[in-house]
């Protein structure tokens, strides 16, 4: 059983390495501040961007090697992405719902109106929507936790085995963001998806990954068990980071006064 | 359509006026079939003959009612205003959504040779056409000469939102629910592109039409086809602002600004209408 | 105490007319609240729940759509209400006694000038000095500040990040201002630079000794800056109280959840996200904002909203299930100042 | 209060952008300028020897259709012809030639004018395009924006809201119809002005007052009428950019300040329109250099284009060759000359 990304290695960003299980889904967070090349490496795994040296596999083959739509179509259906602000990513002057039967069309092959809507549903449902409430809506129709529950379910809609989502509620309001992340957990335990979680917030990559990877101006400087590399950083920088994050428990010890 | 036409029309005062003066100068071109003699005829009517009931726009040293004369004109020059731009939609439309869509080395190529054309002087290089062709010289070559140089600063308005939009996460969205290129390119960004496509149609009507005015007036097209330039070219022939014939010129000259204007207007209003942001704010983000 | 700023049933809207549609956004609903001399006030609350437009008003930085329809805002400083002084004395207040530290630092400072000539256009008129005096007293502040005096001589686009954002906090603490206004100053900065901001913000507001509004949405940034805490939701404020006592034990549904969704290091005990999503204020809900997403939510929320009430000193909340001493909230008298509203409208466009 | 270390101050990260940067952008200019030449010179290479007609056999039919025609000495005229026209010899020869007569600004001589040399005609008709449209760009360009940046900051103003709607009128008027409107109204109607000519015929060429107030006397009428046809799109395009940078964030921060309104005016929102302005300039000096010579046409202006509409109607293929390349290259000068400002204008040109 090949690695579910395997022998990856970077050249544009410098270096980076890992892989992922295909029988052992899990959450995988990539964590660097703005300029460490997280959303370029994104890109180079969704297969947007081509390294410029270096290959990444995903089950076995070499992503690069998919330039054709037939197979680029094959890879999507197996990897999907989620975008950082749930406004952008549909488009304003259209419905919601278009994305979701494209890709059961495409993905599902549900060439019949009832399949795409019934693959529509079920995707929904397995986010905490339905059609109902998605069906004939413009975005600015709904709310940022709803789209990003949509862009979810119609990730879902080929049953893909990695998502990678690039700072998947940096945008979402506070009181939505845990049901979003809360959800990935869900993909991961029930639906047997893995998950490279892109983000800047250690808290939230603290509480659902399993593995982190903590990127510096392209370069790896950590990586590990998401609870060990966060809760006893070894490299400098991972310790700086740790220092630096405010906690809402410093309301009676606050770091500043110190710091200046 | 009748809703957004009537809304536009009772809130937006450019709309209402472009779209009167655009109508005056409609209802002329299909008055022009209704024509009680054929236009190129000379000496049917009495010459110079001021307005009056018999004469509408009074009649011309060479024996033709001016009114008449007029409806012939502007249907032409407003159809080689069409034709160019029509062509040139093509060229710039192809240029600009290839340039944006594609980026990269490709992006940076058209864009120098579409800098190019933007900055060279077009009226001397017609004028050198024409001074080559002479007698060849017809309606449709001065159309292709036309589009051929009218297209670079609209190629380049395209271009920027077709850029944007290539960056725009729903772009990859779309991407990744199987969408194809075309379907990306025409379902997708052709709403945010048509705007422009819209508005620039109507400026470029009117800077081929005023090309085509100088270019006639002077001369150096066809001079026997009726359009506004070839009917201000005869008035100047035959000296009419001298001779007192002012309504020879006068004509001509308010109409084709009437054109003008309410193209302009049209173009501007519509340009705000179809904007993307206005229409979010119409459905009440 | 003293108190350095007092507003009283601030009414804010937006109302715009787009084709024909009329629609009226209610940013700011009856807000009453003060901040006390020499304290860091801080605002909380999600995108869109208000909190920049209160900034704006109280900043009287407001033009259309945005009208002042009703309430009072009083400065220490001042003899009278904000919006009732003239253009001249507006100028004249401004960055002497009330400044302002805005996000994105990016964009705050005029891209075409040197950074030297923005200290002259905002601190110049104020500090009444002569130039080379002037300048001394502003490289005396950069030093201050930490920042090189060579940041004069350059232009916004030469500057990182950081730095830009530090350049923004010495122009708006140059002339030891009474009171500042700061909207989200930290939000767009990576963490290690945001934790060097705060620092450099709190330190010079200590030196300084004014009083401050610290708007944003992130708790954890409060718990570390705010003196005292503001929690507003849809254009209302729900609950206010001391930062400690707002994070140990948060009274209002809606504060309740959010510091319980809080993710730390170290805990992995499950969070919960709140249903529904917050309402529209162009079509809020009928009683308290709330009550769609409450928990807790009984008849008389969905009927009229609950008075924010004191029930402890400095404790105020907003929510009938809290304590039976929340009543209805008397309305209070709209648009009292249209009319001075659209005076200020006209000064600032 | 604590002095802090020198050594710790924050300040080495300034980038300062060096005079390398500036070369480089010189370079791309320069290169853009080239290519501009290029492409443009290939055209009038291209209309000249790819339509059906050929100039020389034009030019004998046009002498030979009165009188007698030996053929020997049609023959000669035709070698004299070609030769003058730089038209004989391969394409390939003809195309080398074509960019030598160029580069050395020897169009032969005109046929109409025989034996002025084109050159020394383009020299004598060029100052006075040049004088035409350095003023009148001069004034469009500076009245219309500082207008148009006044009507976008004081939208409520009754005044510029209804200079405003002059300029949407004007805007969309090419070039003959504004030049025969002018010519029209201050000819025939109001004949208070010279409507033709660059002078006086009987006020000798020197720099005297009458000739000088003579000169100045008849260009105004060219100029008004260049003027009234840009200025709206000047106008019209400050105005929205204006009302588009009020809303930006160091406007509303300076505004916070209270800063002068009058420097918020002109340092923050029109200093920050002037670029895309001087860019909007740039791209059109083209189309402002076709209404120049047609304006000149009009009026009778002794400028080129008064030149060219005579080159064309006398047959004279050299002069008409010669204004085509020279109005090519002296707009791609123009541009240049505006490309090398606008780094002076914007602090952040630097090579992507």
């Amino acid at each position: 059983m090949g690695g579910l990304l395997g022998r990856t290695r970077f050249a544009a960003i410098d270096d980076v390495s890992f892989s992922l299980e295909a029988a052992r889904p899990e959450i995988f967070a990539i964590i660097g501040e703005s300029g460490s090349g997280k959303t370029t490496l994104a890109r180079m795994i969704l297969n947007t961007l081509a390294p410029s040296k270096g290959i990444i596999r995903f089950l076995g083959e070499d992503i690069s090697r998919f330039r054709g739509r037939r197979e680029q179509l094959q890879f999507m259906r197996k990897v999907q992405p989620i975008f950082q602000n749930p406004f952008e990513a549909f488009n304003p002057l259209k419905r919601v719902d278009r994305y979701l039967f494209a890709s059961a069309y495409h993905f599902a092959g549900h060439h019949g109106r009832a399949g795409r809507e019934a693959a529509a549903d079920e995707a929904l449902k397995k986010v905490g929507l339905s059609l109902a409430e998605v069906k004939g809506r413009f975005p600015h129709e709904l709310s940022g936790g709803q789209l990003q529950r949509a862009a979810i379910a119609r990730a879902l809609i080929s049953s893909p085995a990695l998502i990678v989502a690039d700072e998947p509620v940096s945008m979402v309001d506070a009181s939505l963001r845990m049901s979003i992340v809360n959800l990935f957990k869900t993909l991961r335990d029930e639906l047997r998806v893995s998950i490279i979680y892109i983000t800047h917030d250690l808290a939230t990559a603290y509480y659902i990954s399993d593995r982190v990877l903590i990127m510096q101006k392209g370069k790896v400087v950590e990586t590990g068990p998401a609870r060990q590399v966060l809760s006893n950083p070894q490299h400098p920088y991972t310790v700086l980071l740790r220092e630096s994050i405010l906690s809402p428990d410093d309301v009676d010890k606050s770091h500043l006064a110190g710091a200046a | 359509m009748l809703r957004v036409f009537r809304d536009l029309f009772r809130y937006n005062r450019e709309f209402a006026a472009g779209t009167i003066l655009v109508l005056i100068v409609l209802s002329l071109v299909v008055a022009s079939f209704f024509s009680p003699y054929p236009p190129q005829d000379s000496y049917v009517v009495p010459p110079d003959v001021p307005p009056c009931w018999a004469y509408p726009l009074g009649t011309n040293s060479r024996g033709q009612d001016v009114f008449w004369q007029l409806t012939v004109a502007i249907r032409n020059s407003l159809l080689f205003g069409i034709a160019v731009a029509f062509l040139s939609r093509i060229i710039s439309l192809a240029i600009g959504l290839v340039s944006g869509y594609t980026g990269g080395l490709v992006d940076r190529v058209l864009m120098s040779i579409n800098d190019t054309f933007v900055v060279i002087p077009q009226f001397p290089i017609l004028t050198l056409f024409y001074f080559m062709m002479h007698d060849h010289m017809s309606w449709t070559l001065l159309a292709l000469a036309m589009a051929s140089l009218g297209w670079p600063y609209d190629a380049r308005l395209i271009r920027s939102v077709a850029l944007s939009l290539r960056n725009r996460e729903f772009t990859a969205q779309s991407v990744f629910s199987g969408m194809s290129t075309r379907q990306i390119l025409l379902e997708e960004h052709l709403p945010y592109v048509l705007p422009i496509v819209f508005s620039t149609t109507m400026n470029n009507i009117n800077w081929s039409i005023g090309l085509e005015v100088t270019l006639s007036v002077i001369g150096f097209t066809n001079i026997e086809t009726p359009t506004i330039g070839t009917m201000i070219y005869w008035a100047n022939q035959h000296t009419a602002m001298v001779a007192g014939i002012w309504w020879w010129v006068v004509a001509p000259v308010a109409t084709v600004i009437m054109t003008f204007i309410g193209l302009f207007l049209l173009s501007v209003s519509m340009n705000e209408f179809i904007d993307p942001r206005s229409r979010l704010a119409r459905m009440g983000v | 105490m003293d108190v350095a700023l007092s507003v009283r049933d601030l009414r804010a809207y937006y109302l715009t007319s787009h084709f024909g549609v009329e629609r009226e956004v209610r940013a700011v609903d009856d807000i009453t609240l003060s901040v006390e001399k020499k304290e860091i006030y801080g605002i909380a609350g999600e995108s869109s729940c208000g909190k920049s437009t209160f900034i704006r008003t109280i900043a009287a930085a407001i033009r259309p759509p945005l009208r002042v329809l009703g309430g009072s805002i009083r400065y220490s400083f001042l003899d009278r209400d904000l919006y009732d002084l003239d253009e001249r004395a507006l100028t004249e207040m401004r960055w002497k006694h009330l400044s302002c530290i805005l996000q994105g630092s990016m964009n705050v400072l005029n891209p075409v000038r040197r950074v030297r000539e923005s200290f002259k256009d905002f601190a110049s008129p104020h500090m009444g000095l002569a130039r080379s005096v002037f300048f001394d007293a502003v490289k005396a502040h950069l030093n201050r500040l930490r920042l090189s005096p060579t940041v004069l001589s350059a232009f916004p686009h030469e500057l990182s990040g950081g730095m830009r954002q530090r350049v923004a906090i010495a122009l708006a603490t140059v002339c030891r201002p009474e009171f500042i206004i700061a909207d989200e100053p930290t939000t767009a900065l990576d963490v290690v630079v945001q934790k060097d901001v705060l620092a450099l913000i709190l330190e010079m507001q200590r030196e300084i000794g004014s009083s401050m509004i610290f708007v944003t949405h992130d708790l954890t940034v409060h718990a570390n800056i705010s003196n005292r805490l503001g929690i507003m939701y849809a254009g209302r404020l729900v609950e206010e109280g001391s930062t400690r006592d707002i994070l140990r034990d948060p009274m209002h549904p809606y504060t309740r959840h959010l510091i319980a969704s809080l993710p730390r290091i170290g805990d992995v005990t499950p969070k919960k996200g709140l249903s529904g999503a917050p309402p529209s204020l162009a079509d809020p809900p009928s009683g308290c904002r709330f009550h769609p997403r409450c928990p807790l939510a009984m008849d008389i929320c969905r009927q009229a909203h609950p008075e924010l009430t004191a029930l402890a000193p400095g404790r105020r909340v907003a929510c009938y299930a809290v304590s039976p001493l929340v009543q209805p909230a008397h309305e209070a008298a709209a648009a009292r100042k249209a009319t001075k509203a659209d005076k200020s409208a006209a000064f600032l466009q | 209060m604590k002095e802090w270390p020198r050594a710790s101050l924050l300040g080495a990260e300034i980038e300062f952008a060096s005079m390398r940067t500036y070369a480089r952008y010189f370079l791309r200019r320069l290169g853009q300028f080239v290519f501009v030449v290029f492409v443009g010179i290939n055209i009038v290479f291209f209309v000249t020897h790819a339509t059906p007609v050929d100039p020389v056999e034009q030019a004998i039919s046009s002498a030979t259709q009165f009188g007698h025609s030996d053929p020997r000495a049609v023959e000669i005229m035709r070698k004299a012809l070609r030769e003058l026209y730089g038209l004989d010899g391969t394409i390939l020869q003809q195309y080398v030639r074509f960019w030598t007569r160029l580069a050395t600004g020897d169009f032969g001589p005109s046929l109409s004018a025989f034996p002025t040399p084109v050159s020394v005609l383009i020299r004598q008709s060029l100052p006075w395009t040049v004088g035409l449209l350095f003023t009148s760009t001069l004034i469009a360009w500076g009245v219309g924006n500082s207008l148009g940046g006044l009507a976008g900051y004081y939208r409520k103003n009754r005044l510029l809201k209804a200079v405003g709607i002059a300029a949407t009128g004007l805007q969309p008027i090419p070039s003959y119809i504004m030049s025969l409107v002018v010519l029209i109204l201050f000819g025939y109607i109001w004949p208070i002005l010279p409507i033709s000519g660059g002078f006086q015929m009987n006020v000798s060429p020197d720099l005297s007052i009458p000739f000088v107030s003579s000169v100045i006397m008849h260009s105004i009428l060219p100029v008004l009428s260049l003027v009234l046809i840009t200025i709206g799109a000047w106008f019209v395009g400050m105005r929205s950019l204006v009302s588009n940078i009020v809303t930006e964030d160091y406007v509303v921060y300076a505004e916070l300040a209270g800063v002068n309104r009058r420097r918020i005016l002109t340092s923050y929102i029109m200093r920050n329109a002037l670029t895309p302005q001087l860019t909007g300039l740039a791209l059109s000096l083209g189309a402002i250099f076709n209404g120049a010579i047609i304006t000149e046409f009009v009026f009778g202006y002794p400028g080129l284009g008064t030149l060219l509409v005579r080159g064309v109607n006398s047959g004279d293929y050299s002069l008409v060759l010669g204004i085509a390349s020279i109005s090519i290259v002296a707009v791609a000068t123009a541009v240049f000359v505006i490309d090398l400002l606008y780094p002076l204008l914007d602090p952040r040109v630097k090579v992507e």
